[in-house]
C-alpha cells in the first residue's frame, strides 16, 4: 500500500499500459475476457484517482503527488510527474471516461484484444500529458496518444477511415513538429526540461546577444507561435479543424468519444500549461489574434455543424464550435492575465473542457448507439424515431441539452462563465461569438428535429430494420454521464472550486 | 592441524574422491549415487561454513530432488543403464588436459591473491543467520527481486519441462 | 582453523571435475550429472566467500540459494528434453544428438 | 540444578568429569560422552520399535476383529522378541545379478534416515539432540535420505517389482514432500522459528487450534511420505508382491520393516510436537523432563495410532489418483492455507488473543468449508461424468 | 419553517415530480398525474403561504424576505444564488402558482377523453398527428394518448422553471428559469411531434427565443462584470453603481452603460413574450396542447418576459433612449398583432394574437414608466388570458368530441367557422368565455381588464404620451372588436356544423378551473381601483398599487385622474364589444367575412421575409459557404496540395539515391561479404554440443592465458 501511497501518481499513470500488457498475454478468442479484463483495468486508475481527488489539498500551492523519477539524465531530463487543480480535473475527466469508452467498446467483436490493448495506452498516453511537468515527457506522451488514436480509427472506422486516420495523425503530427523543436530549443537553452525551472526563467529570459544570433524578442515570438500552432491543431481552432469531422466521424463509437471527451483537451491543456506560463508576453500581445481564431472556430464551428447531414459529422462540429468557447475564455485570460476577468475566463475555460468531455462523449455515444442499430448516420433517413425508442429519445435530448448549453445543466455555468470573463476583455470578439452560440441552438434542434421528431420513418419501424430501444450496457455508460452533467450544472461549487483555487495560484 | 582442519580435508577428499567417481564411473546408476555422495559432502562443507540453512536445504534439493530426478532419468533412458560401451568420448585426453589447465589457471589466479589466507571471522553474538537470510530474501531492499525472479523461473520451468517431457501419444 | 583459500581450492577442484564431466562424457545424463558439480563448487565459493566476508552481508546465502533454483530449473527442463530426445532418437549420446546444426 | 529437573546435563557433566579425570583430553571426552548418548537413544530407540511391533499387530487386529499375538508372554508381549530372533537366524540372500554395495547399503540408509530424525526430536524441554534452527526442514532432508534408499533398494534388487515398486515410492514422496513443507512451514510462521523448542514455546494454543487444516494436511503428506495405506503404492502386496523390499530378507528385510514402524511413531511424534503442543502439557513439563517425556511419549504414540487407524480404515488409492491428489488439490490447498495463514497472522497477531484465534481458526473453517465444497462439486460433476446425468430427484423418489 | 426555507422548497415539488415521473411512473397514467397534481399542489400551498405572510410584513419593499447560499467560486469571491420575495415577487408568485395549480387540474381533464381505452388509444402507435399505416391504407392517428405521462412531467419541469424565475434573487438563476422554460416550451411546442407543423413550430419558438436570450446572456454578462454582482438588491441599492450606470452617451449609439444593458435584457424579452420583430412564434405555437398554451403563451412564461423588465425597470428607467425604444415596440406591437388577430379563423390564434398584443400593452406602459400599471395588466391579463385558453380548449374539446362523433376527421375543430350555437351546448365553458372575453376587451367596471387596461390608458394620458394613449385606444378597441367576434362565432347562432352539433361539455376537471379562473378574472380588478376613481374609488384600498409600488425604493406617485382616459377606454371598449356582435352575428362563412385581408390573414408576410432574409441565408452559409466552401474547399484543398507534393519528392529520393546508390551498393555488396564469409565458416557447426564447448574453453584458456601473459605480466 505504501508503494502506491508514495508513488500514487505513477501507479495510475502506467496501470493501464501494464494491463494492457497483461491483456497480451491472455489467451485469444476470448473475447468475452478481454472486455472485462480492459474494463476491470481502467477502473483500477478510476478508483485511484478518486483517491487523488479526495487526497488533493486545493489550498496548496504548486503540485502535489510530485514525483521525480530518473528517466534520461543525459538529456536533463526526468519522468518528473504531479498535478494541480487543472491537471487534476483533467485526470479525473479521462480516467472516468475511459471506462465508460471501454464499456460503450464491448459491441466490438473483431479483434477486441488489439482493441482493447490499444484503449488502455490511449489511456496512458493522455494521462502522461496531463501528469508529466516535464516538457520532454510531455512530448513523449504527446504524441503516445496519437498512435493508439491512429489505429483504433484506422483499423476499426468506417468506410473512409484511411483517410481521416491519416489526415488526424499527419496533421497532429506536423502541428507539434514546431513544438518539439521549440522545446528542444528550451532543453538547450536551460539544460533542464523542467517546466517549472523554465517556467521561472524563460519567461523573463533576456539575453543581449540573443539565441543563436537572433534576438531574443523574435525567437520567443517564432516560439510561441510553434506551441500555439501545435495546440491549436488538436483543440482545434480554425482554421486547423478539418482533420477533427472526418477523425471523428470516421472513428470507431468509443475511439470518438474519447477523441471529443479528452484528447481535444490535450491541446487546450496546453495552453493552459505551457502557453500562458511560458509566454505571458506574448500571449497578451497576440491574445486579439487568438480570440479571432476562437471566435471564428465558434461560429464557423455552429454554421458547419448546421450545414451537416451526417448525424456524426454534426455532433463532431459542434466539438469545434465549444472548444471555440475555451479557447475564447483562454485568450481573454491572456489579454488580462490576473484581473478578476481573467480569472472567471480561465474558469469557465477549464471547466468547459471538462463538461465538453462529458457532453460530447454522451453525444457521440448516442449518434454511435443509433449508428449502430441502423448502419447509417444520414440525419435524411432518420425521422420521427421517438415513440419507437422513448428512452434512448429522452436521454439523446437531455444530453443534446447539456451541449446545447442549457441552463441548470453543465455546460451553461462554463459558457457563461467564460462570456461573463471575455466580455469586459474582448467584448467584439465575445458579441460576435454570440451568433455561434445561437446557431448551436439550431444545429441541436436540427439534430433533434432529424432524428427523433417529425413523421416516423417506416423504414425502422418494422421487420429486420426494426429499431430496438437503447439497452441497459449502454443506459450505463450514459447514467454517469447524465448525473455528472446534472450535478454539474445545479452544483458546480465542487469542482469549480478546486479549479478556481489552481486558476487563482496559477496565474 | 587442528580438528577443523581434519575434517575438512576428511570431508574434501572424500568429495572430490566420489565427484571423481561421478565423472569416470561406467554405469550411470553408480555415478549418480556417487554424485548423491558428491552433493552430501558438499552439505557437509556448508555445515562446517556455518549455513546450515543451506546445508540442509542442499539436502532436502539435491539428494532429495536433483539426485533422484537423475536416478529417473537414467532409468527412463533405460537402454544406457547396462551400456557397456566406453562412456567417454573420444577426446577425453583433451577434456582431461583442459579441465586440469582450467584447474591450474584458477589455483594459480587465486595464488598471487593476498586474502588467500583470510582466515574465519567470528560470528557476532546474536546473529541469526536464518532470520537474516529471511529479511534479505524478502527485503525490498535486498533480494526480494531476484528472489521473485527465481520463483518465476521455477515455475517456468515446470510448466516447461511437463510440456518438453509429455508424451503427446 | 580453515583458511579460506582451502575452500577455494577445493571448489576449484570439484568445478574442474565436472568440466571433465561435461566435456569428455558421451551420456547427455552424465553431462547434466557434470553441469552440477560445477554448480555446486560455485555455492561452495559463494558459502565460503559469505562466510569469510561480513557476515552479516546476506548476499552470499541468497546467492547461493538462487543457484538452488537453477540448479532445479536446469536440471527439470534438461532431464525433460533428455527423455524427449530419448523419445524421439531412442538415444542419449551426446555426440550422435547433432541436430544443431540444421 | 539436580537430576529431576536436569538429567541429561548432570549425567554428561559426570561422565566428562569422570573421564577428564582419567587423563583424557576434553575434546575427545566430550565427544565421547555425545556418542554414549546417541547410543543409549538408539538403544532406546530400538526397544520402542519392538514395542511398536507388537503394538501395530494388536492394533490390526483389533481392527479386525481378531485379538492378535497372544501366545507368547503376557498380551503376547514377548511375540515381537521371538520375531527378531526368527529374522536374525534367517539365511541372508542376496539375488544373483544384483549391486551388492547398493544392495546393502539401501536397508541401512533406510534405517539410518529414521534414526537422525531423532536428532532433533525434543523429548523434553532440556533434552533433545541438538536445537537446529533448521529443524522444520530437517524433518525434510532425512525423508530424502528414506527416498534414496527405496530407490536404491528398488534398483539394485534387479527385479522389477522391487524397481516398480521404488519408482512408485519414490514418485509419491517426491511429490508429497511439497505440501508437506508447505504445512510445516504453517507452525514455522506461527511461531517465528524453525526450531522445534521454540515452536512448542509458542503453542499458548496449540496450533491445531489455530490451523487445522494445517494439521491435516500435514498428516496426509506424513503418511504419503512413509507409504502406508492409502499411499502404500511401493508395497502393494497384490501388485507388486512387497514392492521395492521384495528381494530382501532377513534382518535386511527386518531394517526396512522396523525403519518403517518407528518413522511412523516418529511422524506421530511430529505430529504431536508441531500441532499439539510437544512435551507441554499445561505446566506439567516445567516440573521435570521425567514428566514431559511420557507426555510427548503419548501423543507420539496418539499420532501413530491415528496413523494406523487410517491405514488399516482406507483404501489403497491409484497411483495416478493419488499424484493427482496431490498436485491438484493438495499442493495448492496447503499454499493457499500457508498465504491466508500468513496474512491473518500478519493483520491480527498484534491484537487480543481472542481475535486472533479466532481469525485464525474461522479463516481455516472458510477454506476448510470452500474446499469441501469445491470437491463436492468436482466429485459429482466426475460422477456424473461416468454415469451419465443423473435421474431426477423426484423420479428416484418414486413418487 | 422559516419563510425563507419554504420560498427555497416552493420550486422543488415540481422538479421532483419531473424526475419521479421520467424515472419510475411514467408507466402509469394515473400515478404520473397525481404526482403532477400533487407536487403543483404542494408549491401552491407554499405559494400561499409565502404570500400571505408577504402581505402581513409592513414595508416588505425594504425587508423583503431573502436568502442566499455561495454557489459558484470566482476568483476570489463567490457568485451567490437565493431567493427573494418582495411586493412584485409575491403578487407575482400569487398568480402564478393559482394559474399553475389549475392548469394542471386541467391538464387531467383535457388529456383524458372520456373514453374507453380502444384502438385509438393503444400501446406502440405514434402520436398524435402522426401518418400511420394500418389496414392497408394510410390515415392521421386521432389524438391517442401514449405520452400522458411525459406530459405532466414536462409540466412539472415547466413549473418548477417558472418558480425558479419568480422566486430568484438575482439575474443568473433568473436566466436559469428562463431557459428551463424555454426547454419545455419547446418540449410542448413539439409535443404532437409527429406533425411537422408541430415539430417546426418548435424549433421556431426555441431558435426565435434563443435569438433574446443570446442578447439577454450578453446583457447579463455586462451587468456581472460592470456592477460585479447579479442580485437584484445589490445592484439598485447601490447607489454609485446606479449612478455609474447612468451616464450617458457612455456606450454605443449614445446608450448609456444602463441603457445598453437594459436594451439587451429587454432583447431577451422580446423574445420571450413574442414582441415584434420576434413575435412570430407564439402563433405557431398554439400547436401545442391547450394546456400548453394557456400555461406557457398566456399566463406564465410569455408574462416572464414582462416580469423580467419589471424586474430590471430601475435599471431601465435610467436612460430615457431605451425607454423610448421599449415604449415604441410595446405600442407597435400592440397595435400590429391586434389587426392580425381580427383576421385569424382559428380560435387559439386568435387569442394567441391577442396576447402578443396585450404583452404590447404591459411592454408600452413600462415604456412610459408605470410598471405597476404594467405589472396589474400582468397579472390580470394572465387570469383571464388562461381562462381564455382553457376555454378555447374546453371549446376544442367538446368539437373533438363531435368530431369523433361523426368520424369526420377532416373538420378542423379548432375552425371558427366550424362552430357557433355552442351556449347551449357547452354552457359553463360558454359563460366563462365570456367573463374572460369581457375582461379581455375591458368591459367597463366590472372586469379586472378595464381596470388595468385603464390605468395603463391613463398613464400614457397623464405622462403625456399622447401617441402611445392613441394607438394603444386603437388598438384596445380592435381588441374588444376580435375578442365579440370570436364569441359570436363559436358560441352565438345556430350550429354552422354536424360536429357544433353534437359538441358536449367538459368534465369537471376541466370546468372547475374555468370557474375559479373567472373569479379572478372579474375580482382581481376590484384590488386595483384608482383612489381618486369616481364613485368607486376609495370603496375598496388600491391594495394592488400601494403594495406593488413599495417594491422600489420610491413609489411612483399616481396619476392624476382624468375623465379623458376613462371615457375612451368605456368607448373603445363598449364599441368594440357592440361592433363586433353587430357584424358578425350574420356572417356564416368565411367568405362572408370582410376582414378575411389577405395581408392581414398572413400575419403580414413575417414568416415569409424571415425565411427569406434570415433562415435561408443561414442555411446557405452552413451547408455552402462554411462547409462546402471553406471547410471542403479552402482549408482542405490546401491541405491536399501537400499528399502529392510529398510523394513526388519521395519518389524522387527512391528512384535516384536509395535505388541505385544505398541498396544496390551498399546494403547488396555488404550482404554479399556476409555470404562469403559465412559459407567459410559453415563447417565449423557440426552440431555437437561438446566440441562446442570444448572449442569455445580452449579459445578461453588461450585468450585468458595471453590476457594474463601480456596484461599482468605472469
Amino acid at each position: 500500500m505504501n508503494f502506491i501511497n508514495d508513488n500514487l501518481l505513477l501507479v495510475i499513470l502506467f496501470f493501464p499500459a501494464l494491463a494492457a500488457l497483461v491483456l497480451l498475454f491472455l489467451p485469444a478468442d476470448e473475447n468475452k475476457l478481454f472486455r472485462w479484463f480492459a474494463l476491470g483495468a481502467s477502473l483500477v486508475p478510476f478508483i485511484l484517482s478518486i483517491g487523488l481527488w479526495i487526497g488533493f489539498d486545493p489550498n496548496a500551492a504548486g503540485y502535489q503527488f510530485e514525483a521525480n523519477y530518473p528517466w534520461y539524465e543525459a538529456l536533463h531530463s526526468s519522468l518528473h510527474l504531479g498535478v494541480d487543480g487543472l491537471s487534476l480535473t483533467m485526470v479525473m475527466l479521462t480516467t472516468f471516461l475511459t471506462p465508460l469508452a471501454i464499456l460503450a467498446s464491448f459491441s466490438i467483436k473483431e479483434r477486441v484484444k488489439a482493441y482493447m490493448m490499444l484503449f488502455l495506452f490511449l489511456e496512458m498516453g493522455m494521462l502522461g500529458v496531463f501528469m508529466s511537468i516535464d516538457l520532454l515527457i510531455f512530448f513523449v506522451f504527446w504524441e503516445i496518444g496519437l498512435v493508439p488514436m491512429y489505429f483504433l480509427i484506422n483499423q476499426w472506422g468506417s468506410a473512409n477511415r484511411n483517410y481521416a486516420s491519416l489526415k488526424f495523425m499527419i496533421y497532429t503530427m506536423g502541428g507539434s513538429l514546431g513544438l518539439l523543436l521549440a522545446i528542444q530549443m528550451l532543453g538547450v537553452l536551460f539544460q533542464t526540461y523542467d517546466l517549472q525551472e523554465i517556467t521561472a526563467n524563460w519567461s523573463t529570459y533576456t539575453s543581449a546577444n540573443g539565441i543563436m544570433g537572433i534576438p531574443v524578442g523574435t525567437v520567443k515570438t517564432i516560439a510561441f507561435w510553434a506551441f500555439v500552432i501545435a495546440f491549436a491543431v488538436k483543440v482545434p481552432l480554425w482554421p486547423f479543424h478539418t482533420w477533427l469531422p472526418d477523425a471523428h466521424t470516421e472513428a470507431p463509437t468509443a475511439g470518438s468519444m474519447i477523441l471529443a471527451g479528452v484528447l481535444l483537451k490535450l491541446g487546450a491543456y496546453g495552453f493552459l500549461r505551457l502557453v500562458l506560463p511560458l509566454y505571458p508576453d506574448e500571449a497578451k500581445y497576440f491574445a486579439g489574434a487568438l480570440a479571432f481564431l476562437a471566435t471564428a472556430a465558434i461560429v464557423f464551428g455552429a454554421f458547419g455543424s448546421f450545414g451537416q447531414t451526417d448525424f456524426k459529422r454534426l455532433v463532431a462540429y459542434s466539438s469545434v464550435n465549444h472548444m471555440g468557447f475555451v479557447v475564447l475564455g483562454i485568450a481573454a485570460a491572456a489579454s488580462a492575465i490576473g484581473t478578476p476577468d481573467a480569472t472567471i475566463a480561465l474558469n469557465g475555460a477549464i471547466l468547459q473542457m471538462f463538461n465538453h468531455g462529458l457532453s460530447a462523449a454522451g453525444m457521440f455515444f448516442l449518434v454511435g448507439v443509433i449508428y449502430e442499430r441502423t448502419h447509417t448516420r444520414n440525419l435524411e433517413e432518420f425521422g420521427g424515431l421517438f415513440p419507437l425508442v422513448p428512452v434512448y429519445g429522452g436521454i439523446l435530448i437531455f444530453t443534446s441539452m447539456a451541449s446545447l448549453g442549457l441552463p441548470g445543466l453543465n455546460g451553461f455555468i462554463s459558457e457563461f462563465l467564460v462570456v461573463r470573463g471575455s466580455l469586459p476583455l474582448l467584448p467584439v470578439y465575445t458579441a460576435v461569438s454570440m451568433l455561434g452560440l445561437l446557431m448551436t441552438g439550431a444545429y441541436i434542434l436540427k439534430g433533434i428535429k432529424k432524428v427523433l421528431h417529425g413523421p416516423l420513418n417506416e423504414h425502422w419501424a418494422h421487420g429486420e430494420h426494426k429499431l430496438t430501444e437503447i439497452n441497459t450496457r449502454e443506459i450505463l455508460i450514459m447514467a454517469p454521464l447524465m448525473v455528472l452533467i446534472l450535478v454539474i450544472g445545479i452544483w458546480p461549487a465542487w469542482i469549480l472550486d478546486v479549479i478556481n483555487k489552481a486558476v487563482m495560484m496559477l496565474f | 592441524m587442528t580438528i577443523a582442519q581434519i575434517i575438512f580435508l576428511v570431508v574434501a577428499g572424500a568429495t572430490l574422491g566420489s565427484a571423481f567417481m561421478v565423472v569416470t564411473s561406467r554405469n550411470l546408476i553408480h555415478a549418480a549415487l556417487w554424485l548423491v555422495a558428491t552433493l552430501f559432502g558438499v552439505a557437509v562443507q556448508y555445515a562446517l561454513l556455518n549455513a546450515g540453512f543451506l546445508a540442509v536445504v542442499q539436502v532436502v534439493v539435491y539428494i532429495g530432488a536433483i539426485a533422484i530426478l537423475f536416478i529417473f532419468a537414467v532409468m527412463l533412458t533405460r537402454k544406457e543403464i547396462r551400456d557397456q560401451g566406453p562412456q567417454l568420448n573420444s577426446s577425453w585426453w583433451l577434456s582431461a588436459t583442459l579441465s586440469v589447465v582450467t584447474f591450474g589457471g584458477l589455483v594459480g589466479m587465486l595464488w598471487g591473491w593476498k586474502d588467500m589466507a583470510h582466515t574465519v571471522p567470528d560470528i557476532p553474538p546474536g546473529f541469526d543467520s536464518i532470520s537474516a537470510l529471511g529479511d534479505a530474501l524478502v527485503s525490498p531492499d535486498a533480494f526480494v527481486l531476484p528472489f521473485e525472479v527465481a520463483s518465476i523461473l521455477l515455475l517456468a520451468a515446470l510448466v516447461g519441462a511437463v510440456y518438453v517431457a509429455f508424451n503427446r501419444k | 582453523m580453515v583458511p579460506l583459500s582451502w575452500y577455494l581450492i577445493f571448489a576449484a577442484g570439484l568445478f574442474s571435475l565436472g568440466l571433465f564431466g561435461v566435456l569428455a562424457r558421451r551420456n547427455a545424463v552424465a553431462i547434466l550429472l557434470g553441469v552440477e558439480l560445477m554448480l555446486n563448487a560455485v555455492n561452495i565459493n559463494l558459502a565460503a566467500f559469505w562466510r569469510y566476508g561480513t557476515i552479516t552481508n546476506m548476499a552470499g546465502q541468497v546467492f547461493a540459494i538462487i543457484v538452488f533454483a537453477v540448479a532445479a530449473a536446469e536440471v527439470a527442463v534438461g532431464l525433460a528434453l533428455v527423455i524427449s530426445v530419448y523419445r524421439r532418437h531412442n538415444t542419449v549420446v551426446a555426440d550422435e544428438i547433432d541436430m544443431l546444426k540444421w | 540444578m539436580n537430576f529431576w529437573t536436569d538429567p541429561l546435563k548432570m549425567a554428561a557433566d559426570w561422565l566428562t568429569g569422570l573421564l577428564t579425570g582419567w587423563g583424557m583430553p576434553e575434546g575427545v571426552a566430550v565427544g565421547l560422552a555425545a556418542f554414549l548418548g546417541i547410543f543409549v537413544l538408539i538403544a532406546i530407540l530400538m526397544v520402542i520399535d519392538i514395542f511398536l511391533v507388537w503394538l501395530e499387530r494388536k492394533v490390526v487386529a483389533r481392527f479386525q476383529d481378531r485379538i492378535g499375538p497372544n501366545r507368547l508372554g503376557p498380551f503376547g508381549l514377548i511375540q515381537p522378541f521371538a520375531d527378531i530372533v526368527k529374522l536374525l537366524i534367517k539365511e541372508d540372500i542376496t539375488p544373483a545379478n544384483a549391486d551388492k554395495v547398493v544392495y546393502n547399503l539401501a536397508p541401512i540408509l533406510s534405517m539410518m534416515s529414521v534414526l537422525i530424525l531423532w536428532a532433533i526430536v525434543p523429548l523434553a524441554p532440556q533434552i533433545l539432540g541438538i536445537d537446529l534452527n533448521v529443524a522444520a526442514l530437517y524433518i525434510i532432508a532425512t525423508g530424502a535420505i528414506g527416498t534414496l534408499s527405496i530407490i536404491m533398494a528398488g534398483w539394485s534388487s534387479n527385479n522389477k517389482f522391487a524397481l516398480l515398486g521404488a519408482f512408485r515410492q519414490v514418485a509419491v514422496m517426491v511429490s508429497f514432500e511439497i505440501p508437506m513443507v508447505a504445512s510445516l512451514l504453517i507452525p514455522t510462521v506461527l511461531a517465528g522459528s524453525m526450531g522445534m523448542n521454540k515452536i512448542i514455546e509458542a503453542q499458548n494454543i496449540w496450533f491445531v487450534v489455530l490451523s487445522p487444516l494445517g494439521a491435516l494436511i500435514f498428516m496426509i503428506a506424513a503418511i504419503a511420505e512413509l507409504g502406508r495405506s492409502p499411499f502404500d503404492m511401493g508395497e502393494a502386496e497384490s501388485e507388486l508382491i512387497s514392492g521395492y523390499n521384495v528381494e530382501y530378507s532377513g534382518m535386511k528385510f527386518g531394517m526396512f520393516y522396523a525403519g518403517e514402524l518407528l518413522h511412523a511413531f516418529t511422524f506421530g511424534g511430529f505430529w504431536g510436537i508441531l500441532f499439539f503442543g510437544g512435551y507441554s502439557f499445561f505446566g506439567l513439563e516445567d516440573v521435570s523432563p521425567f514428566l514431559a517425556i511420557p507426555i510427548l511419549l503419548t501423543k507420539a504414540v496418539i499420532g501413530y495410532w491415528i496413523i494406523m487407524w487410517v491405514k488399516y480404515t482406507m483404501m489403497r488409492i491409484r497411483i495416478d489418483h493419488m499424484l493427482a491428489f496431490n498436485w491438484k488439490f493438495l499442493t495448492p490447498l496447503s499454499f493457499v492455507l500457508l498465504m491466508v495463514t500468513a496474512l491473518v497472522h500478519v493483520l491480527f497477531k498484534d491484537t487480543s488473543p481472542w481475535l486472533y484465534g479466532l481469525s485464525m481458526l474461522g479463516s481455516n473453517l472458510i477454506l476448510g468449508w470452500v474446499v469441501i465444497e469445491f470437491l463436492r462439486r468436482f466429485s459429482r460433476a466426475e460422477r456424473e461424468k461416468l454415469e451419465g446425468h443423473a435421474k431426477p430427484a423426484m423420479e428416484a423418489a418414486g413418487h | 419553517m422559516t419563510t425563507e426555507t419554504l420560498i427555497w422548497l416552493i420550486p422543488l415539488p415540481p422538479a421532483l415530480a419531473f424526475f419521479l415521473i421520467v424515472l419510475f411512473t411514467n408507466k402509469s397514467k394515473a400515478l404520473s398525474h397525481s404526482v403532477g397534481v400533487g407536487a403543483a399542489i404542494l408549491s401552491f400551498l407554499g405559494s400561499m403561504v409565502v404570500f400571505f405572510r408577504a402581505v402581513s410584513v409592513e414595508h416588505l419593499g425594504e425587508h423583503p424576505f431573502e436568502s442566499s447560499i455561495p454557489w459558484m467560486p470566482t476568483g476570489d469571491t463567490w457568485f451567490n444564488i437565493g431567493v427573494l420575495i418582495d411586493p412584485l415577487g409575491a403578487a407575482v408568485l400569487f398568480f402564478v402558482s393559482i394559474t399553475i395549480f389549475m392548469i394542471f387540474l386541467y391538464s387531467v381533464g383535457y388529456h383524458n377523453f372520456g373514453q374507453p381505452a380502444g384502438d385509438h388509444d393503444r400501446k406502440g402507435l405514434p402520436p398524435h398527428g402522426a401518418t400511420v399505416e394500418e389496414h392497408g391504407h394510410k390515415h392521421v392517428v386521432p389524438s391517442v394518448e401514449p405520452m400522458y405521462s411525459r406530459f405532466f412531467a414536462f409540466l412539472g419541469l415547466f413549473a418548477f422553471g417558472m418558480y425558479t424565475l419568480v422566486v430568484s434573487d438575482n439575474l443568473l438563476t433568473m436566466f436559469v428559469g428562463w431557459e428551463i422554460m424555454g426547454l419545455c416550451s419547446y418540449l410542448l411546442i413539439g409535443f404532437w411531434y409527429g406533425k411537422p407543423s408541430a415539430r417546426a413550430a418548435a424549433i421556431k419558438a426555441f431558435m426565435t427565443t434563443r435569438i433574446g436570450d443570446v442578447f439577454m446572456l450578453l446583457g447579463i454578462g455586462l451587468l456581472y462584470s460592470v456592477a460585479g454582482t447579479l442580485n437584484f438588491r445589490e445592484i439598485f441599492g447601490n447607489e454609485e453603481l446606479m449612478h455609474t450606470l447612468a451616464v450617458p452617451g457612455a456606450t454605443l449609439f449614445g446608450l448609456s452603460l444602463a441603457g445598453l444593458i437594459a436594451l439587451l435584457l429587454f432583447i431577451g424579452t422580446v423574445g420571450k413574450s413574442a414582441q415584434w420583430p420576434l413575435h412570430v412564434w407564439l402563433p405557431d405555437a398554439m400547436e401545442g396542447p391547450t394546456p400548453v398554451s394557456a400555461m406557457i403563451h398566456a399566463a406564465t412564461m410569455v408574462s416572464a418576459g414582462v416580469h423580467a423588465v419589471i424586474r430590471m425597470f430601475p435599471l431601465l428607467s435610467l436612460d430615457h433612449n431605451t425607454m423610448g425604444v421599449v415604449a415604441f415596440i410595446g405600442t407597435f406591437t400592440a397595435i400590429f398583432a391586434a389587426t392580425i388577430a381580427v383576421a385569424q379563423n382559428d380560435i387559439k390564434r386568435v387569442l394567441a394574437y391577442s396576447t402578443i398584443s396585450q404583452l404590447g400593452f404591459m411592454i408600452a406602459a413600462l415604456g412610459i414608466g408605470a410598471y405597476v400599471a404594467a405589472a396589474f395588466h400582468l397579472i390580470t391579463h394572465a387570469f383571464f388570458k388562461a381562462l381564455l385558453f382553457l376555454g378555447s380548449g374546453s371549446v376544442i374539446h367538446g368539437m373533438e368530441h363531435g368530431v369523433l362523433h361523426t368520424g369526420n376527421h377532416s373538420v378542423d375543430p379548432q375552425d371558427m367557422f366550424n362552430m357557433g350555437g355552442l351556449r347551449n351546448k357547452m354552457p359553463i365553458t360558454f359563460w366563462t368565455f365570456v367573463i374572460g372575453g369581457f375582461a379581455l376587451s375591458g368591459f367597463p367596471l366590472i372586469t379586472a381588464g378595464f381596470w388595468s387596461k385603464d390605468e395603463i390608458l391613463a398613464d400614457a394620458w397623464g405622462h403625456g404620451h399622447l401617441v402611445v394613449f392613441l394607438t394603444l385606444a386603437l388598438a384596445a378597441f380592435m381588441t374588444a372588436f376580435y375578442t365579440m367576434r370570436q364569441i359570436t362565432l363559436t358560441f352565438l347562432g345556430e350550429p354552422r356544423t354536424k360536429e357544433a352539433e353534437h359538441a358536449q361539455e367538459t368534465p369537471w376537471t376541466m370546468t372547475v378551473p374555468l370557474m375559479v379562473l373567472s373569479i379572478f378574472a372579474v375580482g382581481y380588478g376590484w384590488v386595483g381601483i384608482p383612489e381618486d376613481f369616481p364613485v368607486l374609488g376609495g370603496l375598496v384600498p388600491n391594495w394592488f398599487h400601494d403594495f406593488v409600488g413599495h417594491t422600489l425604493h420610491e413609489v411612483p406617485e399616481a396619476v392624476e385622474f382624468s375623465w379623458a382616459p376613462l371615457l375612451t377606454s368605456l368607448g373603445v371598449a363598449l364599441g368594440g364589444l357592440f361592433l363586433g356582435w353587430f357584424y358578425y352575428r350574420n356572417v356564416n362563412s368565411a367568405k362572408e367575412d370582410f376582414f378575411q385581408i389577405a395581408l392581414l390573414k398572413n400575419k403580414y408576410y413575417f414568416d415569409e421575409a424571415y425565411d427569406f432574409v434570415f433562415v435561408k441565408p443561414a442555411i446557405w452559409l452552413s451547408e455552402v459557404f462554411t462547409y462546402q466552401w471553406m471547410d471542403k474547399g479552402a482549408i482542405d484543398g490546401f491541405l491536399h496540395i501537400f499528399g502529392p507534393t510529398t510523394g513526388g519528392i519521395g519518389g524522387f529520393i527512391r528512384n535516384y539515391i536509395d535505388l541505385p546508390v544505398i541498396n544496390k551498393f551498399i546494403g547488396d555488396g555488404s550482404a554479399d561479404v556476409v555470404q562469403w564469409v559465412g559459407r567459410s565458416l559453415r563447417p565449423i557447426q557440426s552440431g555437437r554440443i561438446q566440441q562446442y564447448m570444448m572449442l569455445s574453453l580452449v579459445v578461453l584458456v588461450v585468450i585468458g592465458g595471453a590476457l594474463l601473459y601480456f596484461l599482468l605480466g605472469l
